[in-house]
């Protein structure tokens, strides 16, 4: 019969196999679904997987959607690396993408060479201020992180509604709710010809090879992985958790308030009610895809990017509802949760009865 | 006794139990007569908890059989247990400690038993005259001591009348006078046909309070005798076989310069439960152990997180090391000046449990392997090894996690670590709780070379033995509050007792209001 | 204002507050067990719209009650798999039920956008419902409101009067030692995020029977969230939850009822409201730190292995 | 010949029955009209950020020859998108940018609103309407003056609630904010935002609401006075035609009553014959051009003259509304 054992050491093998089988098992279950509401699975998984990477276009499509996904997932791998339970990437996403703005609407008659710098120095500032509220209510008030952060995020996105309606909204719009479009020097610059991958790409990969270096070359990121796996020992050792808490917390605000402000400055161009639809809850599942490991970040944020490309395509040319993609992602959490088990035990085949 | 008595209470046979990696349990039979106190002794790993967990449901044998008054059962959980009269208290105790006393208790109780019973309160003051336990059962648990816990555990198996109380170090927590109390106690339930399954270290304890030994080594019965007809000494060869030539004294040493000083310490509990320290004062000099004997929960861990550092609090000038007051300084800026500790914990405090060794060493030894932040992995790696070797650390390599290691080879590694910091302070917990004869033997060893270097230990131990045999000079806590300072020589295992129990607090108290 | 207004505000503060009221019940007891479920969200769309279907296709409201519970059990039954037999991290598992629930109900009730069914009707209690100001203000209301009631007045009973609440209590605090003396704690563990789920469930099927009534996508707009930081709010205790609950409901229709007065702060401002005070209620909870530490269930959010017993 | 390949991208759900609902019933009178000599592709729920662009431009891709982009926020990326693919044919609902193959539409709801107004003037008993506004835009700062000028016109004694609840679509909010004016003495509800949430609530108080954009009577025979719908097929129609006849050319289209692009529906049996009787002849007024509601003399509320005696607004003009009328008490909020 077969029996659940727990292993002597954790499996490195499953380590990095877990996400990949959470995956597949994702995809067995997508076309299960597929079928059962009638559309071709094989279709279907084709739409989804393979036709966002059809042409260059796209291909650098994809890049665009990966860029806020991987910027955010970078910093949240810190986050959950230190136990600190930051959901409020959307909301620092949102805070950069208006502080950002802000800066870009200040410079719309400037020549200015420091202007796109400035803006997005503006945009990492206001998501690190978005953070640091949260962080300071922990340290000092003992609240719990993952409610002060979701509460945080729904308190950006109102203000920035605000702020659309009021003290940014275009004069000349008609009274829409949208701000000017930004002069094209507080732009970031698209990188080829006809696609719209911008600056801020470049940005995201950085920031994951940044995150790895600070995680496994410094002894700051030793000691937020101490920090993380045992508390008790990093108290013993005299890391300082409050000074970890304070950096992975802010590194979190800065990039993902730099998603935000490369949001506007790139792909949207000016600042609309809608920045996001909904990255920083979605970078949350790349983290975990990418094993908190800010290189697995860029390899899952690019799988969560073609996902995403894959439901508009799939509505598109096979009528089929986008919440799949939100159940994919629901979904594809649970196994590699599941999936994971397998790091710590396995299965084992005994001739033996059990009591 | 004879196996003339036609029913045994209780019957173990074959009873063989395997962990990932450890034969914990192998072909254990034991049997158990009604009224019998029976000592089940062994070394730190021989098995002894795992077997009495089997008895009370809580491990499942992978083999193996258990008959009860004669009948063959299968003890699937520890319901199953209480509802045979199997009653047990643990190494670790399992009170609720926001609940009373009464509603403990009445967690134990099926609906029908306490039907019953009736007024369980009535009942509880009842049977803690009986038997002269003192429990009020009103009283929450979190403001009872130790052994007020512990004759609530007793009390909870009591009041549903057992037929077997499984005891599982009972008395390791417990001042020697608490020790005698609970010896009445056990002695009366024998009378009254409760038979006892009783696991100490303590075997003078044994030989005093039992019928009869069964004596375990990695998992096996290796003997069984009649305690009474045994010494300490002959037990104690039983037990450990070959190696039992460790009891030779060590040379008592006088410090030299005082390096460490605490001065009027005290510190409200951070904890909802814990200890307030208060008033502490004491003083650590070169080339001197200094031990601190007392029951767990005194106010020990408090001590350590304040010194250490791990509790954040600034207390001012209570700490003097060398001519400089540290009382505000970080636990990592402390380290820097030179103090080092060995937690009581080992995995989960003084090592990371998923990390290698080398970057356990990395832990609290950064000097030297930190240059701008960036961490120099290769020379950790090499100087990681180096420890391993010299401390006989036995493990497959530097890389190999802190969780694969056995719990005596990480705490020689950890001692090693700390040590190899060359320390001006150690601060160290029970440094060979729960490790077997041999690496106690190579810690000991390498905490007097330490001391004789010149460097100041202080040594918290609940281990009495291990105090005179270690310690040059001695103290104990108890509710928070420090004894005088004695040199080892000139006191007595009995004064050092009487000062666990909290003798010396109102003197202590009257001084501090001098 | 005067106080027919007062009289109005109140009644509509519980009725806002009530599907709070509903979630806050079930993750309390979930979280008395020891058991954190960030899953209330997504529970509680899935609750909405199975709800919303099973009342629309039946044309029966109790069937449809009854099939948002069992639909929230369901839901919760995942979680408490994964995190309790797998030992997966709460927290990301709680996360995943939320998102694959806001998913997958979208995926179900997108036919049904839009559709509506005749809502529960308000019965007002005869007697009670006479008593000048409290008897509106109370008794005036539909079926699940007074069902809210009688649940926090059963809870209350069962958490500090019963075996059951003691049970549950020792299950939170120590897991161990309540597996030690025999309590099944994986069971009640089971049970306790079961009823979680069935309520968050009842809380969905309150907002698309009866506060809409219909099914709209994602229309819990963040309740479950703020139900969680009610518990902390409530400290754990289950009386307090509904004074919280109200305090909340009151809170989130502020905003439109100031703005009919005449206010002219704009409504985004004002719309961030029950946020703010959320988090202001957090830290002035969590100020005391002693305190909360004394309250909150000691495992909370730890796994517990009865085969890796200390 | 090939059929004309018709794309459409709405911001909701079509099941919303508002707004997007409204369109597709559009997109399926196009369908209708034409059979298979057009082809027609829609996507909901599309988001109003970065990832607008990128589904108009699939759309583009898969060879549609006319877009209709249905949302504000589908603005600049609209225009955007058809830069580079001038030979598609892009329409854009509410927006004000036009380009070579841009071209927008816009409803003239004022026209429905003036309806409404005059209707709720005269059927409120506590002489207090409520409006229940989404975001304070031209188009609903429009509707509002429209409304309350209507309503002053036949009761002078009027007042008006507005409460903004910052959505479209949010029947949990709508309802707060009907149940929140029912509380305070209004007793006729007219909403700007699309779920029936608020017909719902005012049918379980007795009291009385106007439908938006569809036909809302069924979800409250007794509440729903009529409803004031937006029919785009008409408009959808002749725009396929001028396509394929090739003689569209980009305009900003105002419709109203008068091409029947917006229509009153379902008026309630129940009401008094007077009201119906008001109803049919200011619809009719309005139809005609009779009656143009923005008509100065107006004067704003803070006494301001912003109509001219005898001028009516042009649409350049109305698409600029940003004050409201003398009476109103409450400001503009942000
Ligand atoms: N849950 C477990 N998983 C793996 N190994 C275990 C587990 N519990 C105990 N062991 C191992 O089984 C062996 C026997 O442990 P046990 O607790 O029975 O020893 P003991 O005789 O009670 O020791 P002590 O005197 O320290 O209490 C030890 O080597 C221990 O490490
Ligand atoms: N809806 C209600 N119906 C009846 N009584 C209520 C209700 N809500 C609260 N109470 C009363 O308020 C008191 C406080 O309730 P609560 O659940 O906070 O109990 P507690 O004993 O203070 O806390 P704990 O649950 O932590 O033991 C209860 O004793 C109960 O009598
Ligand atoms: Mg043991
Ligand atoms: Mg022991």
């Amino acid at each position: 019969m077969i029996r659940i054992q727990a292993r002597t050491e954790p499996s490195s093998l499953m380590k990095v196999a877990s996400p990949l089988l959470a995956i597949v098992l994702t995809l067995i279950f997508g076309a299960i679904l597929f079928s059962a509401i009638g559309k071709s699975p094989v279709q279907a998984l084709q739409v989804l997987l393979i036709a966002p990477l059809a042409d260059s276009y796209n291909i650098g499509e994809m890049f665009v959607k990966m860029g806020p996904l991987l910027l955010c997932a970078v910093g949240l791998s810190l986050c959950y690396r230190a136990n600190m339970w930051n959901i409020g990437a959307e909301g620092q996403l949102l805070a950069g993408a208006l502080g950002g703005s802000a800066m870009a609407l200040y410079f719309i008659d400037s020549e200015s060479t420091f202007a796109l710098p400035i803006t997005l120095l503006a945009g990492i500032a206001s998501g690190m201020i978005w953070a640091a509220v949260p962080t300071f209510l922990k340290l000092r008030y003992n609240s719990n992180l993952i409610l002060t952060t979701i509460m945080f995020n729904y308190i950006a996105l109102y203000l920035l509604i605000w702020s659309v309606h009021g003290p940014l909204r275009d004069p000349d719009g008609y009274g829409f709710p949208e701000s000017a479009l930004f002069s094209d020097i507080t732009l970031l610059p698209t990188l080829f010809e006809g696609s719209r991958i911008h600056l801020g790409i470049l940005f995201a990969v950085l920031s994951g090879i940044i995150g790895w270096f600070i995680l496994s070359k410094t002894h700051l990121g030793f000691q937020i992985r101490v920090f993380g796996a045992d508390e008790p020992a990093a108290r013993y050792a005299g890391f300082s958790g409050k000074k970890l808490s304070w950096f992975v917390m802010l590194f979190a605000g800065a990039l993902a308030g730099l998603a935000g402000v490369s949001e506007t400055t790139g792909p949207i161009g000016q600042l609309t009610p809608n920045i996001s639809p909904g990255y920083g809850y979605s970078a949350i599942i790349v983290a975990y895809l990418g094993r908190l490991h800010p290189i697995g970040a860029i390899i899952a944020a690019a799988f969560m990017a073609v996902l995403y490309m894959g439901g508009e395509l799939a509505q598109i040319e096979m009528g089929i509802p986008v919440a799949v993609i939100s159940m994919f992602q629901g979904v594809l959490l649970f196994f590699l949760l599941a999936c994971d088990f397998f790091i710590n035990n396995r299965l084992s085949l005994t001739n033996q009865a059990t009591n | 006794m004879k196996k003339n008595n036609p029913i045994s209470r209780l019957e173990l046979a074959n009873i063989t139990k395997q962990y990932p990696g450890c034969l914990a349990n192998d072909n254990i039979s034991i049997t158990l007569m009604p009224g019998e106190i029976h000592a089940l002794l062994g070394e730190n790993g021989a098995g002894k908890s795992t077997l009495v967990k089997t008895i009370y449901g809580i491990v499942a044998p992978d083999k193996g059989d258990i008959i009860w008054d004669g009948k063959e059962v299968s003890i699937k959980s520890p319901s199953v247990a209480r509802d045979l009269g199997i009653g047990m208290v643990f190494q670790h105790f399992s009170l609720f400690e926001t609940m009373t006393v009464s509603q403990n208790i009445e967690l134990c109780l099926s609906k029908i038993q306490l039907n019953k019973i009736g007024d369980l309160a009535k009942r509880i003051t009842q049977l803690s005259e009986e038997y002269g336990l003192n429990v009020d059962p009103n009283r929450y648990v979190h403001s009872l001591s130790i052994g007020e816990r512990q004759r609530v555990e007793i009390m909870r198996c009591l009041v549903q009348s057992v037929k077997l109380l499984i005891l599982d170090e009972p008395t390791s927590v417990l001042t020697p006078q608490e020790v005698s109390g609970l010896f009445n106690v056990l002695r009366t339930l024998s009378k009254e046909g409760c038979s006892i399954l009783f696991i100490s270290h303590k075997l003078h304890e044994v030989t005093e309070v039992c019928h009869k030994a069964t004596i375990l080594r990695g998992g096996k019965v290796v003997d069984t005798c009649i305690p009474s007809e045994e010494t300490p000494a002959t037990i104690a060869k039983m037990m450990v076989g070959d190696l039992a030539d460790q009891d030779a004294g060590y040379s008592k040493k006088e410090g030299t310069i005082t390096v460490f000083n605490v001065t009027d310490l005290s510190l409200p509990s951070k904890q909802p439960f814990g200890t307030e320290l208060k008033n502490i004062n004491f003083d650590l000099k070169a080339g001197e152990i200094l031990g601190i004997a007392g029951v767990a929960g005194n106010g020990q861990d408090e001590l350590m997180a304040i010194i250490s550092g791990e509790d954040e609090r600034n207390v001012k000038n209570a700490f003097t090391l060398g001519k400089l007051k540290i009382g505000h300084l970080h636990a990592g800026e402390r380290r820097q000046l030179g103090m080092a500790y060995v937690p009581e914990e080992r995995l989960g405090r003084g090592a990371v449990p998923d990390m290698s060794l080398t970057e356990n060493t990395l832990l609290t030894h950064s000097t030297g392997f930190v240059k701008n932040g960036l961490v120099q992995w290769q020379s950790i790696k090499e100087y990681t090894s180096e420890l391993i070797s010299k401390y006989k650390v036995k493990c497959h390599g530097e890389f190999s996690e802190a969780q694969s290691l056995s719990g005596g080879n990480l705490q020689k590694f950890i001692m090693g670590r700390e040590i190899g910091q060359h320390p001006k302070v150690l601060i160290c917990a029970h440094p060979t709780w729960g490790v077997d004869v041999g690496a106690a033997l190579a810690i000991h060893q390498a905490l007097l070379e330490l001391r004789d270097q010149g460097a100041a230990i202080l040594l918290i131990s609940e281990d009495i033995d291990e105090l005179f045999l270690l310690a040059d000079r001695m103290a104990a806590v108890c509710d928070g509050y420090l004894s005088p300072l004695i040199k080892t020589e000139e006191t007595n295992i009995d004064q050092i007792g009487q000062w666990m129990a909290g003798t010396f607090i109102n003197t202590a108290v009257q001084e501090a209001q001098a | 204002m005067d106080a027919d207004l007062i009289v109005q505000i109140l009644f509509a503060a519980i009725k806002t507050g009530t599907p709070l009221l509903f979630i806050a019940l079930g993750e309390v007891i979930c979280e008395k067990s020891g058991v954190l479920n960030l899953g209330q969200e997504g529970m509680m769309l899935m609750g909405a719209v199975v709800g919303f279907l099973a009342a629309y296709g039946s044309g029966n409201m109790g069937f449809g009650i009854l099939a948002a519970m069992a639909m929230g059990s369901i839901m919760s039954l995942i979680f408490a798999v994964l995190v309790l037999h797998i030992g997966a991290n709460q927290v990301a598992t709680g996360l995943a039920l939320t998102i694959f629930g806001t998913g997958l109900s979208a995926f179900i009730g997108a036919d049904f956008v839009g559709q509506t069914i005749q809502g529960f009707q308000p019965i007002a209690i005869p007697l009670l419902s006479d008593i000048p100001y409290v008897g509106r203000i109370l008794f005036s209301h539909d079926i699940l409101v007074y069902f809210s009631f009688f649940m926090t007045a059963l809870l209350v009973y069962v958490v500090n009067k019963t075996r059951i609440g003691l049970t549950l209590k020792a299950v939170g605090e120590n897991p161990h030692a309540a597996n030690a003396i025999g309590i099944k704690v994986l069971r009640v563990r089971y049970l306790s995020v079961m009823f979680g789920g069935a309520m968050a469930g009842t809380a969905g099927a309150y907002m698309s029977l009866v506060y809409t009534p219909m099914w709209v996508e994602g229309m819990t707009a963040g309740r479950g969230w703020i139900a969680l930081a009610l518990v902390v709010f409530a400290s754990w205790r289950v009386g307090r939850i509904m004074l919280g609950a109200y305090l909340f409901g009151l809170a989130s229709i502020m905003h439109l009822v100031l703005q009919g007065l005449g206010w002219s702060i704009s409504p985004n401002l004002l719309a961030m409201l029950p946020y703010v005070a959320t988090v202001l209620v957090m830290v002035i909870i969590g100020a005391d730190h002693f305190k909360e530490k004394l309250l909150a269930p000691r495992s909370l959010g730890k796994p517990f292995n009865p085969r890796n017993m200390a | 010949e090939d059929p004309l390949k018709v794309g459409f991208v709405y911001v909701g759900p079509v099941g919303d029955l508002g707004w997007s609902y409204e369109h597709d019933l559009g997109r399926k009178g196009l369908e209708e009209f034409f059979g298979d000599k057009v082809e027609t592709t829609f996507v909901e729920n599309v988001p109003e950020g970065a990832d607008a662009e990128r589904v108009i431009t699939q759309l583009a891709k898969a060879g549609n020859d006319l877009i209709f982009t249905t949302s504000f926020g589908f603005m600049n990326p609209t225009i955007k998108v058809a830069k580079r693919f001038p030979n598609v044919t892009f329409e854009h609902a509410t927006g004000y940018k036009r380009s070579k193959n841009v071209g927008t539409y816009v409803l003239r709801t004022y026209e429905g609103r003036y309806v409404s107004g005059t209707a709720a003037g005269m059927m409120t008993k506590t002489d207090t309407i409520g409006y229940i506004g989404s975001f304070p835009i031209p188009e609903v700062i429009r509707d509002i003056n429209s409304t309350f000028m209507a309503a002053k016109s036949v009761n002078p004694n009027v007042k008006m609630k507005i409460v903004w609840v910052n959505s479209w679509y949010d029947p949990g909010k709508e309802t707060d904010a009907a149940n929140a004016l029912m509380d305070q003495g209004v007793d006729v509800l007219i909403q700007h935002t699309d779920s029936p949430a608020p017909l719902i609530a005012a049918e379980k108080r007795g009291l009385r609401a106007i439908g938006q954009a569809s036909d809302m009577s069924q979800f409250a025979p007794e509440a729903h006075m009529f409803s004031v719908r937006d029919n785009w097929s008409p408009y959808y129609i002749n725009i396929a035609k001028a396509v394929m006849e090739k003689t569209w050319a980009p305009k900003d289209y105002w419709g109203g009553f008068s091409d029947e692009i917006l229509t009153i529906e379902s008026i309630n049996p129940n009401l008094p014959e007077a009201v119906k009787a008001k109803i049919n002849s200011t619809f009719a007024a309005i139809k005609s051009g009779e009656l143009k509601p923005f008509t100065g003399p107006i004067k704003d509320n803070k006494g301001n003259l912003v109509v001219a005696a005898g001028h009516s607004l042009t649409d350049v003009e109305l698409a600029q509304v940003n004050w409201y009328v003398e009476g109103i008490t409450d400001e503009i909020p942000h």
